[in-house]
């Protein structure tokens, strides 16, 4: 693999990044050359950052149907299979319903800086590349990229304190976390050497390779559960939530959406991968995973269940989602369920962002003239004001708590499977009890949107409909049915999760 | 020659010495250091493996992580000086504006 | 046991038993020459660089100077010396007392450290197989010693803002800001500058650095007399540019006007050191001076050949090496004072600019067109360029291998 | 007649399809003059919809109406019984992958029993499409979300994949949640959350039975699963009776959420009371929680039935008498008929688990009685409640008067209510009482108490029932309502039809017979001691002959155990049974082992001998000469 | 390590004369302490606030961007001690790779030019910038030197020592005035 072979399999990161970079510094190169910052800036910046997502999504489409095996770039730094391909598509997905959402939130909150999409980009490459890594410093350096984009994301509302207090929170903790990582990884490092005069590697195949013919050490085992920590903190697993509520509630409405997603699916996929190389020495790990699993499911959905705020609702309930896809993690240990397990796995990532999506975009599409959509008192009695966002908002909600025929049906249905099928029917009935307590608080969202009637006379809406975020709830919504009648992604993601086993 | 295993040592104890600073701290500068101290705890294990094991990984993946740790710098002193222009205190306990 | 510390044991025994001067391993002990050189030098030279500047500055004033204590006002700097260790050492209400006085110390001491790694010579030695080892005479000779350089003339900041922060005077905290504004500000311009230096000679070692400007200009077809000359030194071979760019850096690094907005009297009273008297004021005087000479010492040593003669003909060749690094060193210190007497101080404003938007991205540039430039005159054909100077070892052979070692002169047949 | 490919699916999607161009039309507007019921002035968005409603919801009665048509209701003119129910217009796709081969597939098919389940769905939404669209508020949206309904509703009665009836039974919650909860009364918000929680709860238990039938058996297909002749059933039935038992009690969990069951029907109450009419009517529509005992209990948990029969029959007797006391005290018109609904699915209940033919079929029907009853109850009391603005019994009397018409046709829904013989009530109620005599001649319950405490439910009945009438129609007239009108233009087809059938069915009974006759027969497990001694085909499925066919199906070594033990495949003398046999007799791969057995026609055990012994004798010389007949899967 | 040995020397060397020079005077010179003489020195006028104080923003931002161009040339000394010595083909990439990361560098650098962060003219900018956007350049709150709010001085916290005479007023007589102005303030525990 030569260096321009590695690049050129790198290229939707690549294009992604390079569009970030442009979108960056577009907006002050406008404001030396003509003058003028505000006007055109909205159109240039998300413009860009569009066009920059679908060339790179169509050319991650190329490569999977072209990739027939794995591509090891960089001296198998990265590797590009189908798993990290369709991760990459699940993550310009959601950077594409963020930039189409931000246009409108940012302009209403008169706060329309391009740099907000540079950085959904800049983080989109760090997603991207957290899914390819091979290399637990690379996945770390791409963990970082993403994190700290979307730092100053949770931050970006600059004269709320409570956007700033959330961007601290999660600035501090997601630190914290990362200092845990790569701990873990200095450790994995020492302790991947099982034999005296055997090197130490960070790169997961030879990990993997090592694991097959080898004991794991103690350092190794350590350095993993460290992993995990740092991992489990980006992906709001439960001993690691804390920050959840808060920064989802704190930050603005189209950054919670984004980071809701991308930082999950990133950090799943990254999930997916270490834990998959960690399989052999599963006997360390499967029952912490387990109790993670259960303890995410529970304690989200019982704690989402007294929220008033639905921006805060969704963070817990976004712990419980962390909490099914960790079941799948605990699947993958079984050889027969692997592959159920990972297709499982990224069904639902899909599935979650593009329900997650759409509901913080319905409340996007509230949040008028500055003011945020957030409670439920917010929401009450809006299908007599904005019947299609109230109609919208009952989709996704009900996708989210996993009632047919939805997507988060279907894929909470794979990963039910596919926990059968590796032997763990404690975990299957966990996720579907918990499933049934999730549906309570997000019915009371619909209830309150719906079936409520409005505190004040719904005044006439006049106002100009905010017309990208409705076009991106509407993407959302028609694929959230769509794909949860005919789930024809599955048999390109069952290839995809079989992918990692070449 | 000091053995590697002392180096170990001595990254695990700053790196605990980090951990719990972070949990006690409540000021989020302090914070930040004690996190530093992490970074800069796995940093002296990657030095000290490397170095044991004879490869050059161990200080080129200290680079990497100083190269980070900066960038985290940045964004953290950033939204720091944010919190303190809105809130004239920076003090954990006191920016409580979500509810816990 | 360690070949140096194994010395370190050794010297005791030099005092008591002289026989043992018969064996002893002359290159080892070439660093603490130059350790004992440097450090006399800086401290020697501070009270005449002192005196110098007053008479110079009053020269270029139109003015008399210093001339009631000693001949010409030379002790008036002893003089001064005296009056302040027996002042009375005042500390302020409320300061931080711990680093109020760490503050002047950590300015001293990073001060003199930073000298460990200037070479002002070489010695030439032949091993038993008749190999010759150049061996540059400094404290120390050390792989990263361009970085050591860097990094304390970046620590030396410390010293100023400790002050102004711990002094608990408005004054003196705004002094310390401006410092280290300044002070990080203008590393950057002085990075990009030394790394096209280090990037034509491929070695952050300084002695080996000196080796690689002695050699033909550009690789033209010379006269030997060309070789090593004033033409080949790296001011000319970095294309002027980055010179510049340190030399302005230097000024602005050490303070020293018209970049002294730290302590600009008119604004800030005495900037970080307000609250400071007797000798700890003069440590920060003192300190200021030694890095004025030690930073000029750099700035000869990268660019201007450090103790390499203008030209590789007799009469220059007679003249010893550390002498025409200390004229160097002393045309850098005329410099500054030049620049003092001339030259009215910028506004903040003023100096952000010239750092950030001036002097950054022109070094960038430069490095890379250097870079570029290198590109093209490399064969492309071959494996790899040799070594830049293979003569210089950055540590010479220990005893244990190669125990006759001979002295010869330096200039003689040393190298290729 | 030839089945019409892609009718079931056209059933099903054709309402999603109208539902959304529903809701793409202009909403129509909500004022309305002083005293005048319906609509005010020329409203043109109004009158779109309700022409679109009736269109649509006309054209889907038609196409069931073709379904029903093109049904045969014996097609092989023999009483299969013990092999499962046989399906007609059966639809067969790879849906979802499970890896392995595994499909979740979407696989259709209807027999008697959900056709008749899918004529009544597609004539009760009519009729309540049409009320709907008269709506002061939020007609457009009744409309699309009883479209809504539809589709789902026959998808869960048309569904042979486990997986899929899930779906459709889950599916069908969410616009009954939507119509009750955003029109109904006051409390129709709590009603609403009530009513999905109880029922979500119940599903989410089936679903963990579903999946882990498919941990067991490898398959989602209700078919395989009925038919005791199959690798899947016998797989399943191998494993402990208390793991069954649990499988078992987490379906009939559901199912009695969904019927109501007694001791379930707490959400039912207030979920009816709160919901608008249409809203009423759209929850006595969700008939898939019978749909689910006959089709999913009754057979694949065969033994589990017959050791909980009793105890059903005891709830559901529990419930008619229940429900009838209850209703007897209530002073709120629409909560009386919301009991009683707990009383008359209680006959349901009796009449599915006395495990008798009369008794199944008279379930059925009274299953299909309480569809049209309660629906006519339910519209009149909300065009009552829409002229005189209160349900209470002490504001209310005397309505005869002034609306003739309306107290006729409430009449009418009265009498099947208390099942008077010539109406529909007595057609349903009146077999169940006797095929729980029949079962309670052989079963635990004792002899003739069931039979007996049932009856007193229709005393019962009649005692509420007609009071009820009387204290709405009879009596002094309050003066306020003195002004009222009778029913308007688009009142009168909505009562109407749904009066007429009552008649229909109480007269006609053998039309709606005679397709379920062979279904029934069908259903009744081949283990049900009440029928073993009256019916020809009784055969008596006992442990030991499971254990026995799957020892036979692991010697001849054609049990494909991966991934999870699910036998797939089969020996060479046991064939495919019937409902394994896709349309078209294409077997799926890896089914069938031999591919010369695919023309082997399907041996019907209608003997004794031939149940009495396992069925794992092979024949020597496979009969490959003979000429194919269709197989009994499906009807060619 | 054996040739870093002479720099710890050096360093230690350089500690002791540094040490010599801070300490020297506090050994031989007089002791005589006084109030005023310890109060910090504001070009004569009463020092009042705490000297801690807020300082302009520009100092952080500066801070910050130099982290990020100093961690660059982390990278950019091992590329350029290394270049020189390179075969052809492989310089050639290492110089493009290299461009590239500087390209990628000055594209942050731009931003940071169009965005300001290096202008110090505080007014115009100020100015020009709330023209432009008034909400999210918002006024940056003054600098301030702690004096606006600050009460009295706290006569508690200025040691008195014994009456020396001192240069002018002695700091009891400095506060004389004050004295009154403090103890009408403060709701003390007396009054009560």
């Amino acid at each position: 693999m030569t260096n321009s072979q590695s690049l050129h399999a790198l290229l939707p990161v690549l294009i992604v990044g390079i569009t970030g970079i442009l979108v960056m510094i577009a907006e002050p190169c406008m404001s030396w050359w003509w003058q003028d910052r505000r006007a055109p800036s909205r159109w240039l910046s998300s413009s860009l950052s569009l066009i920059g997502i679908g060339l790179a999504a169509c050319y991650a489409v190329a490569q999977i149907n072209a990739y027939a095996r794995n591509i090891y770039a960089f001296n198998g730094a990265l590797v590009i299979d189908h798993f990290s391909l369709s991760v990459s598509l699940v993550l310009l997905t959601s950077a594409a319903l963020a930039v189409l959402l931000a246009m409108n939130y940012l302009e209403e909150h008169k706060l329309n800086l391009g740099e907000y999409y540079a950085l959904i980009l800049f983080s989109t490459v760090g997603g991207m590349l957290m899914a390819m890594a091979n290399d637990l410093i690379v996945l770390f350096v791409a963990l970082e990229t993403l994190s700290l984009a979307l730092y100053v994301m949770a931050g970006f509302l600059r004269t709320s304190a409570r956007s700033e207090e959330a961007a601290l929170k999660y600035f501090l903790l997601g630190a914290f976390a990362a200092g845990f990582f790569l701990y873990g990884t200095a450790l994995i490092y020492g302790g991947s050497a099982q034999a005296a005069g055997m090197g130490g590697t960070t790169s997961l195949s030879e990990i993997a390779f090592r694991l097959q013919h080898g004991e794991p050490t103690f350092l190794l085992m350590a350095g993993m559960a460290l992993v995990l920590i740092g991992l489990g903190f980006k992906a709001a697993l439960v001993p690691f939530h804390m920050w959840t509520p808060d920064v989802y509630e704190g930050a603005p409405t189209s950054a919670s959406a984004y980071m809701a997603c991308t930082a999950k699916v990133a950090a799943f996929a990254a999930l997916l991968r270490f834990l998959w190389v960690m399989a052999p020495a599963h006997a360390f790990w499967i029952g912490a995973v387990e109790i993670i699993a259960v303890l995410s499911m529970f304690v989200g959905n019982l704690l989402a269940i007294t929220q008033e705020n639905v921006k805060r609702m969704l963070a817990y309930s976004s712990i419980a989602h962390a909490g099914y896809l960790t079941t799948a993690l605990a699947a993958i240990t079984s050889t027969s369920a692997q592959g159920a397990a990972f297709s499982a796995a990224l069904f639902y990532l899909l599935a979650y962002t593009l329900m997650t999506m759409g509901a913080f975009g319905v409340l996007v599409y509230l949040s008028r003239r500055g003011h945020d959509c957030q409670t439920l008192t917010d929401l009450r009695g809006i299908v007599q004001r904005e019947p299609i966002a109230a109609y919208l908002l009952a989709i996704f909600m009900l996708s989210l708590g996993g009632i047919p025929p939805t997507m988060g049906f279907v894929g909470k249905w794979l990963l039910f499977v596919a926990t059968l099928q590796a032997g763990l029917p404690g975990l299957a009935i966990a996720l579907a009890l918990a499933s049934l307590i999730a549906a309570y608080y997000y019915l009371r969202v619909i209830w309150a949107a719906c079936f409520q009637e409005p505190l004040e006379a719904a005044p006439a809406s006049s106002e100009p409909l905010p017309t990208w975020a409705t076009a991106s709830i509407c993407i959302s919504a028609v694929f959230t049915l769509l794909l949860g009648i005919v789930p024809v992604f599955v048999n390109t993601l069952m290839t995809a999760g079989r992918s990692m086993f070449r | 020659m000091v053995p590697t295993s002392y180096y170990l040592v001595l990254s695990a104890l700053l790196f605990i010495i980090g951990t719990a600073g972070v949990l006690v701290r409540r000021n989020p500068i302090q914070i930040f250091m004690c996190v530093e101290l992490m970074l800069n705890a796995a940093n002296i294990a990657f030095v000290a493996l490397g170095r044991h094991f004879g490869q050059i990984n161990g200080q080129m993946y200290a680079i990497f992580s100083l190269a980070v740790a900066a960038a985290e710098v940045s964004v953290g002193l950033g939204i720091i000086v944010a919190i303190f222009r809105l809130r004239e205190t920076i003090n954990i306990d006191e920016v409580n504006l979500l509810k816990q | 046991m360690t070949t140096q510390a194994g010395l370190l044991q050794k010297w005791y025994n030099l005092f008591i038993f002289p026989e043992y001067w018969h064996g002893i391993h002359l290159p080892s002990l070439v660093p603490y020459l130059g350790l004992v050189g440097i450090l006399a030098f800086a401290l020697g030279m501070l009270p005449f660089l002192i005196w110098i500047e007053r008479v110079v500055v009053a020269l270029m004033q139109d003015r008399i100077g210093p001339n009631r204590v000693g001949p010409r006002g030379l002790m008036q700097p002893a003089a001064d010396v005296i009056k302040l260790f027996f002042k009375e050492d005042i500390r302020p209400r409320d300061v931080d007392r711990f680093l109020y006085f760490l503050a002047p110390f950590l300015s001293m001491t990073i001060a003199i450290s930073a000298g460990a790694v200037l070479p002002w010579g070489s010695i030439a030695f032949r091993d038993a197989a008749g190999r010759v080892f150049l061996v540059p005479i400094t404290a120390g000779n050390i792989n990263v010693a361009l970085l050591y350089a860097l990094a304390m003339s970046s620590l030396s900041v410390y010293g100023l803002v400790l002050a102004g922060w711990s002094s608990n005077n408005k004054y003196s905290l705004l002094g310390g800001l401006r410092a280290s504004a300044q002070v990080i500000s203008y590393e950057l311009a002085m990075g990009v500058a030394l790394l096209c230096v280090v990037l034509l000679a491929g070695s952050l070692n300084l002695g080996q650095i000196v080796e690689a400007q002695n050699q033909l200009p550009f690789g033209w077809h010379l006269p030997a007399l060309f070789k090593g000359s004033l033409f080949s030194w790296f001011w000319l071979q970095s294309l002027v540019v980055p010179v510049v760019i340190y030399t302005i850096a230097m000024v602005a690094e050490t303070n020293r006007p018209p970049f002294d907005l730290p302590e600009a009297e008119s604004e800030l009273v005495a900037g970080y050191h307000t609250e400071y008297s007797a000798m700890k004021f003069a440590t920060f005087f003192a300190a200021e001076y030694i890095n004025m000479l030690l930073i000029s010492g750099l700035n000869a040593t990268i660019f201007w050949g450090g103790w390499l003669p203008p030209f590789n003909c007799v009469p220059f060749t007679l003249i010893p090496g550390f002498v025409w690094f200390g004229i160097k060193i002393m045309m850098g210190i005329y410099l500054y004072v030049w620049l003092r007497a001339s030259l009215p101080r910028l506004r903040y404003d003023a100096l952000m600019q010239l750092g950030w938007k001036r002097m950054l991205p022109i070094g960038l540039i430069w490095l890379f067109l250097l870079g570029g430039y290198s590109l093209l005159r490399t064969p492309k054909t071959g494996t790899a360029l040799p070594a830049p100077t293979p003569s210089i070892v950055p540590t010479p052979p220990t005893p244990r291998h190669s125990i006759q070692f001979m002295p010869i002169s330096a200039r003689q047949g040393g190298g290729k | 007649m030839q089945p019409i490919s892609g009718l079931l699916s056209a059933l099903i999607f054709l309402p999603v399809l109208e539902s959304i161009i529903i809701m793409l039309l202009p909403r129509p507007g909500t004022e309305q003059k002083e005293g005048q019921l319906g609509p005010g002035g020329f409203d043109f968005a109004r009158d779109l919809l309700v022409n679109s409603a009736l269109l649509f919801t006309t054209i889907n009665l038609l196409l069931a109406i073709v379904l029903f048509g093109a049904y045969h209701p014996n097609p092989l003119a023999l009483p299969v019984r013990g092999l499962g129910p046989v399906m007609q217009f059966r639809e067969r796709l790879n849906w979802i992958p499970l890896g392995g081969g595994h499909w979740v597939e979407y696989h259709l098919g209807v027999d008697g029993i959900s056709i008749l389940l899918i004529l009544l769905t597609n004539l009760v939404i009519l009729v309540s499409a049409v009320y709907a669209s008269q709506a002061k508020r939020g007609a457009r949206e009744m409309v699309a979300l009883l479209l809504l309904l539809e589709g789902g509703l026959i998808g869960a009665y048309s569904a042979l994949d486990l997986v899929l009836f899930y779906l459709f039974y889950e599916a069908t919650l969410i616009p009954t949640y939507l119509i009750v909860g955003q029109y109904g009364g006051p409390e129709r918000g709590k009603a609403a959350i009530k009513f999905f929680l109880y029922t979500f709860l119940g599903s989410v238990l089936m679903l963990v039975a579903i999946a882990a039938i498919y941990h067991y058996t490898g398959t989602f297909d209700i078919l395989a699963l009925s038919n005791p002749n199959s690798a899947a059933f016998a797989a399943l039935h191998r494993l402990s009776p208390h793991l069954l038992m649990l499988l078992f009690g987490a379906f009939a969990l559901a199912f009695a959420i969904k019927t109501p069951l007694f001791p379930f029907h707490t959400w039912l109450p207030d979920a009816y009371v709160e919901a608008p009419a249409v809203g009423s009517v759209a929850l006595v529509l969700l008939k898939t929680g019978v749909y689910g005992f006959v089709r999913i209990c009754l057979l694949i948990f065969s033994a589990q039935i017959n050791q909980l029969a009793p105890f059903f029959i005891v709830l559901g007797i529990i419930g008619i008498v229940y429900g009838a006391i209850v209703a007897s005290i209530q002073n709120d018109a629409k909560r009386l008929v919301a009991y009683s609904s707990v009383s008359h699915m209680g006959f349901v209940v009796v009449g599915i688990f006395s495990l008798t033919r009369i008794g199944l079929m008279g379930a059925l029907l009274a299953n299909l009685s309480h569809g049209l009853t309660t629906p006519l109850l339910f519209l009149g009391l909300g065009m009552l409640e829409e002229r005189c603005g209160t349900r209470l019994f002490r504001d209310l009397g005397g309505l005869r008067k002034v609306m003739p018409t309306l107290a006729t046709l409430l009449l009418i829904g009265t009498f099947s209510s208390m099942a008077v013989p010539f109406f529909s009530g007595f057609v349903g109620e009146f077999p169940v009482l006797l095929g729980s005599w029949i079962s309670s001649q052989t079963a635990t319950v004792g002899n003739f108490w069931p039979t007996a405490v049932a009856g007193t439910g229709m005393i019962f009945s009649a005692v509420y029932i007609l009071w009820w009438y009387q204290r709405l129609m009879l009596g002094p007239l309050p003066e306020t309502y003195r002004k009222l009108p009778d029913l308007g233009r688009y009142e009168w087809p909505v009562l109407v039809p749904l009066a007429a059938l009552i008649f229909w069915l109480g007269i006609g009974t053998h039309y709606w017979v005679r397709p379920m006759s062979l279904p029934v027969e069908q259903t009744i497990p081949a283990s049900s001691e009440a029928v073993r001694d009256d019916l020809p085909v009784a055969t008596l499925l006992n442990q030991q002959w499971i254990e026995e066919t799957y020892q036979a199906h692991r010697e001849h070594g054609t049990i494909r155990l991966a991934p999870t033990g699910i036998p797939t495949h089969f020996p060479p003398g046991v064939h495919p049974p019937s409902s394994m046999m896709p349309p078209g007799g294409r077997i799926p791969a890896g089914l069938s082992p031999n591919p010369q057995r695919r023309s082997v026609p399907q041996g019907l055990p209608f003997s004794n001998s031939r149940f009495s012994r396992p069925m794992v004798s092979p024949p020597k010389t496979p009969r490959a000469t003979t000429p194919a007949v269709p197989s009994g899967g499906n009807a060619k | 390590m054996d040739s870093y040995i002479p720099v710890f020397v050096m360093i230690v060397i350089g500690a002791l004369i540094a040490f010599v020079m801070v300490f020297g005077s506090a050994l031989l010179g007089p002791k005589k302490p006084g109030a005023v003489k310890a109060s910090p020195y504001e070009c004569g006028m009463t020092p009042v606030g705490s000297a801690r104080e807020r300082f302009p923003i520009k100092f952080y931002l500066v801070a910050m961007i130099f982290i990020v161009f100093d961690v660059e040339t982390i990278f950019l000394y091992p590329w350029a001690v290394n270049y020189r010595h390179l075969p052809y083909a492989l310089k050639a990439f290492n110089y493009i790779e290299m461009v590239i990361f500087v390209a990628i560098l000055f594209a942050g650098y731009l931003y940071i030019l169009g965005k300001g962060a290096l202008d110090w003219g505080e007014e115009e900018a100020v100015a020009e910038a709330l023209k432009r956007d008034p909400i999210v350049l918002a006024p940056r709150p003054a600098i301030r030197f702690g004096n606006e709010n600050s009460g009295p001085v706290d006569l508690e916290k200025i040691p008195v020592g014994p009456r020396v005479p001192v240069y002018g007023a002695s700091a009891q007589e400095l506060c004389q005035p004050l004295e009154q102005t403090t103890v009408r303030l403060l709701p003390t525990g007396e009054e009560r």
